[in-house]
């Protein structure tokens, strides 16, 4: 891999917003961007995200490699939290364990939607259906992690537990909600849609996404500090995890035969790991896991170390291996 | 003027509807929420900064008869024990109107 | 008319995010939007058809025809409360009566909207004084619903009123004020002006009511339950007095030999409800009066029917009439 | 320290403005709010959501000498009648500072 | 169910920093935090209004065992001195989880 | 100057939303655009302004007259506050003097960008590094401020008070640390992050500003019942110590040979006065000086002065000496 892709996407305003968001808290600038305005800014990425993606499968009909794709992503979705306790529990207690597990087994949109800017900067495309590998990736986890943790937790009263409750917060938490929504919205309008709602979901994209990475910036850096309760084995994990991920990714999009673009997007998917659904749900259903380590470790480490790095490193391999 | 117990409550807002519902099953008529409040406690600090609304406490403040304090109190206690909180109770006048 | 119409329109990607908004609540999403948003979008909306409607105005001047549909939109708002208050007292009490009538009497400017984005869909124009007849109907029915409560209450002392305050709350509620602020400015500024606004109020526009419609699906469909309060006859009335409206305004447009866009735009107007303006001020003038009927009719009933059926039904009945 | 009652008063945001002028005039000279809280009373669910201001409800505290609770009620009591409320009085020790 | 003193406490937002270090410092295990209050006092009103956080107060409430209260208030009492605000002190009854 | 100027300026849309949000107040409307989205709309701002510059300033190096207009920026705002600290003292105490005098030797980034846009109007330009002026000339007042009133306050024990903290209040303040984060990723992204960016902080910039200057009017009229403390010496300082500042301005851009563009909005950077940044500051570090002198001074006297009155007066000056 080349160093200067590395330097070019920090160049990305993007990116530099996020390091000024960062910046603001190590020189304690009071600068902050008060709720819920980051709420609109990722209610937004998510609506826009989704809606394109729909318009674009509107495009191209559903066919077989579409499809085992998306096997595929649920495939990965269930592996990884799997494999993922199975290290974790060699330092860690069951309930740590598995929500770490879960935290890693699912995606992050962000890190996603910043991947499809700097796919859109090196002027290559994707394809509408990862939208929906994506919403299909962000929930099974949480259903993995739990059974996980009441499998490895014994004398644990089944009856006080609703899962009913926790399947309506895997697969119907807002931002699942939202994007598989416009997905379907956006599939469903197609052109004559994308057309009515393009100035709003396309042209100011990028800005939008620039302030809420700025935001991301401010809330990550303010986590940095709650690292320290992690420990070495768990940053090593926020960093290397994640790579094996996105290994595993690599080979599976060479297996589906995917284009460049679906392969890093599909890639993308695979290394990130969520800090919004997945600690959602596992403070509710795994209350006496700590969320000062499955917080800081996705948000603090892995998400900057995958849009940093890992967006420029994944592309490179990827770019390699596919000429 | 009546006289009254108030109750404070401070406890996860995620499981606020669960509180409301058993509240009306019950007969507690009167209640009032201050959503999104922050603060600190035994399980650490809640700066409200979080991306989901999940890690975000309501305070809840409840004025009724004595006779009702122990209902409330066994509602919200479970909820308080899993999730973290504070229950506080005193006396106040209830100005009539 | 044509059920394709419906059809058709329903697949407009606004419609489809009220849509979006109502599953939300039924499957039990947490997705939600948070306050301010919403009233970011409203206020947004607000101005930007206010800004617009002033343009168009500057551009046309004023003639008997256009002051005739002024007075035409005028004598809907003072006739409408006048007749659903005679409908409704004969099953309910002067309080809730009054607030109904008031209610039905006035406007919903986000429907106004959403019809003009159905219009430019099928490419068909509206007249900027249109926008001035929208905020002109918004405040007569408070002050005839609020005479009809004194007149049929007795021995209510008038001097603990304030008569002021209403007219203030009436003629200066927010969105009143904002609308014709905006519409004043509009035509002051004309086309300078639009030019200097365009990306804003223009380009974003049908993204900001998608957005908004799904706050309106999600705050309405949480309102449906409270229509088992309201019975059938309510329910009944909230969609047969609108399509009665409906009628007159087609009736009106005839005689004042509108364009079929005007046409159409007029009588979207005398067919909606008011559940921002009217219900807070039938809030503060008649507390007596039930909000649990008044705002779930015209928000959970007379709005959704309107955007997703009327808009296409008063549409074909006008192009067949003026064709 | 000085010994005060404590009020707290939940009614309707929008009567705020006049509540504080009639303060103003009665010598009132201190008070603390709490805007758009929400709630459940005998007017039933108060849940914030409405696409209006006039269904919210503020939260007002008041710390004064115990000769003023009765001419502050006699402010808020016609506003709680009308639109709704609770208006309750306890004990505190004001540390002067 | 213990025993306990209810200490509210209104100052200036931006001084919270501040003050919560401090609690750190003396072992003030738990609080709650009420963002952007208004109100008034002797400094005049204020409305929330301005364009800057600066002017925002805040309400602190703290359940802590009678011999913290002199500590609490040792740390808080220079803040409300210098930039205004109030503390009262009440009693209270904890409820145990 | 010609009167016409003043008579367009207040038709621009911007100067127009001002005086609505002012009607508003004054006619009792209960319009009101609740925080955080004035919070929004001023984030926005700063960021789009910062980065706008900056993008300006990667297209031309950095030279000297560049570098001595810096200075003269610098020289600007450590001179103001000292001269209007010592007019001041004729009749008010330390802290009110030290305080106002501060609140004068700073600048309003919403004048700045209003100027912009009037500029832009009459097709004119300016250049990027007067957005670092702008940031440059923020905080240096807030220290003069302090040190006037530390050297005049005899027994005030210094230990007591923290000049880190006022430091990093001075410079990393959120408005002046997001102006000049903007405008350093301006200059590193240069043209491939303007062309990234443009939709969102170039083209629905004068919309934004617009809703902005709506709730600067609200905020504004809200505060003009506190100029009466203010009484008529503050008054008249609020007008004619911004005239001066902006003859001084003009006489240093002579001196300095910018362009008329860059005369111009140096100009109003010396005219303006600081309303967010050096408030804040000055209720922390002089407790005992009284806002409601000062905030309406700034915010509710000169502000509008300026934006109405003094925008076309000082390019009218400027255009008949420079042509
Ligand atoms: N002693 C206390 N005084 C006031 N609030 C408290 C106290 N302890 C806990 N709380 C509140 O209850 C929340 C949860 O507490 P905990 O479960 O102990 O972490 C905290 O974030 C505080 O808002
Ligand atoms: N018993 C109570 N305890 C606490 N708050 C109450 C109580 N009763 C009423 N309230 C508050 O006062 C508001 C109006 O009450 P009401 O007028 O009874 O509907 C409610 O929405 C609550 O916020
Ligand atoms: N008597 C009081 N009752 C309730 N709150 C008060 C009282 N006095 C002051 N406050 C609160 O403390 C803040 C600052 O007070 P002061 O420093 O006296 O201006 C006010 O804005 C109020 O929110
Ligand atoms: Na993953
Ligand atoms: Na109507
Ligand atoms: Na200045």
């Amino acid at each position: 891999m080349d160093i200067n892709i590395i330097a070019s996407n920090i160049l990305n305003p993007q990116i530099l917003f996020y390091f000024l968001g960062v910046a603001a808290v190590v020189l304690k600038s009071d600068l902050d961007i008060p709720q819920p305005l980051p709420k609109f800014f990722s209610l937004y990425l998510l609506l826009s995200i989704g809606f394109k993606g729909g318009v674009e499968l509107s495009k191209s009909p559903l066919n077989d490699s579409i499809l085992f794709t998306l096997l595929a992503a649920i495939l990965m979705a269930v592996v990884v939290p799997i494999y993922s306790f199975l290290i974790l529990r060699t330092k860690f207690d069951v309930s740590n364990s598995a929500a770490i597990a879960a935290t890693y087994g699912s995606i992050s949109a962000v890190t996603f939607i910043t991947a499809s800017v700097f796919l859109q900067r090196l002027g290559m495309e994707f394809s509408g259906y990862l939208v929906a590998a994506m919403a299909l990736m962000e929930s099974p986890s949480i259903i993995i992690g739990l059974i996980l943790y009441r499998l490895f937790t014994s004398g644990k009263s089944m009856e006080e537990f609703s899962w009913s409750e926790l399947i309506r917060e895997a697969f119907f938490n807002g931002s699942v909600f939202l994007i598989l929504g416009s997905l379907i919205i956006g599939s469903l309008t197609g052109a004559s849609g994308e057309e009515s709602l393009k100035p709003f979901i396309d042209e100011i994209f990028k800005g939008m996404l620039a302030f809420f990475l700025l935001d991301m910036g401010i809330v990550s850096a303010k986590r940095i500090k709650d690292l320290k309760n992690a420990g070495g084995f768990l940053i090593a994990f926020a960093i290397l995890v994640p790579l094996l991920n996105a290994a595993l990714g690599i080979g599976l999009s060479a297996l589906l035969n995917l284009s460049e673009g679906d392969a890093f997007m599909f890639t993308v998917l695979c290394a990130s790991a969520s800090y919004i659904a997945v600690p959602a749900a596992m403070r509710l259903s795994i209350p006496d896991a700590n969320p000062s380590l499955y917080v800081p470790m996705s948000l603090a480490l892995t998400f900057p170390f995958n849009i940093i790095v890992g967006l420029p490193l994944y592309q490179s391999v990827i770019n390699l291996l596919w000429s | 003027m009546k006289s009254v117990k108030k109750l404070e409550i401070v406890t996860v807002s995620v499981e606020l509807p669960r509180i409301l519902e058993r509240f009306e099953k019950r007969g507690v008529e009167g209640y009032t929420i201050i959503r999104e409040v922050t603060g600190k406690g035994k399980r650490g600090l809640q700066d409200g900064d979080e991306l989901t609304d999940v890690f975000k406490n309501s305070y809840l403040m409840i004025a009724c008869p004595e006779e009702q304090v122990n209902e409330i109190i066994e509602i919200v206690r479970p909820i308080i024990k899993k999730y973290g909180g504070i229950c506080l109770v005193s006396d106040a006048q209830w100005i009539l109107h």
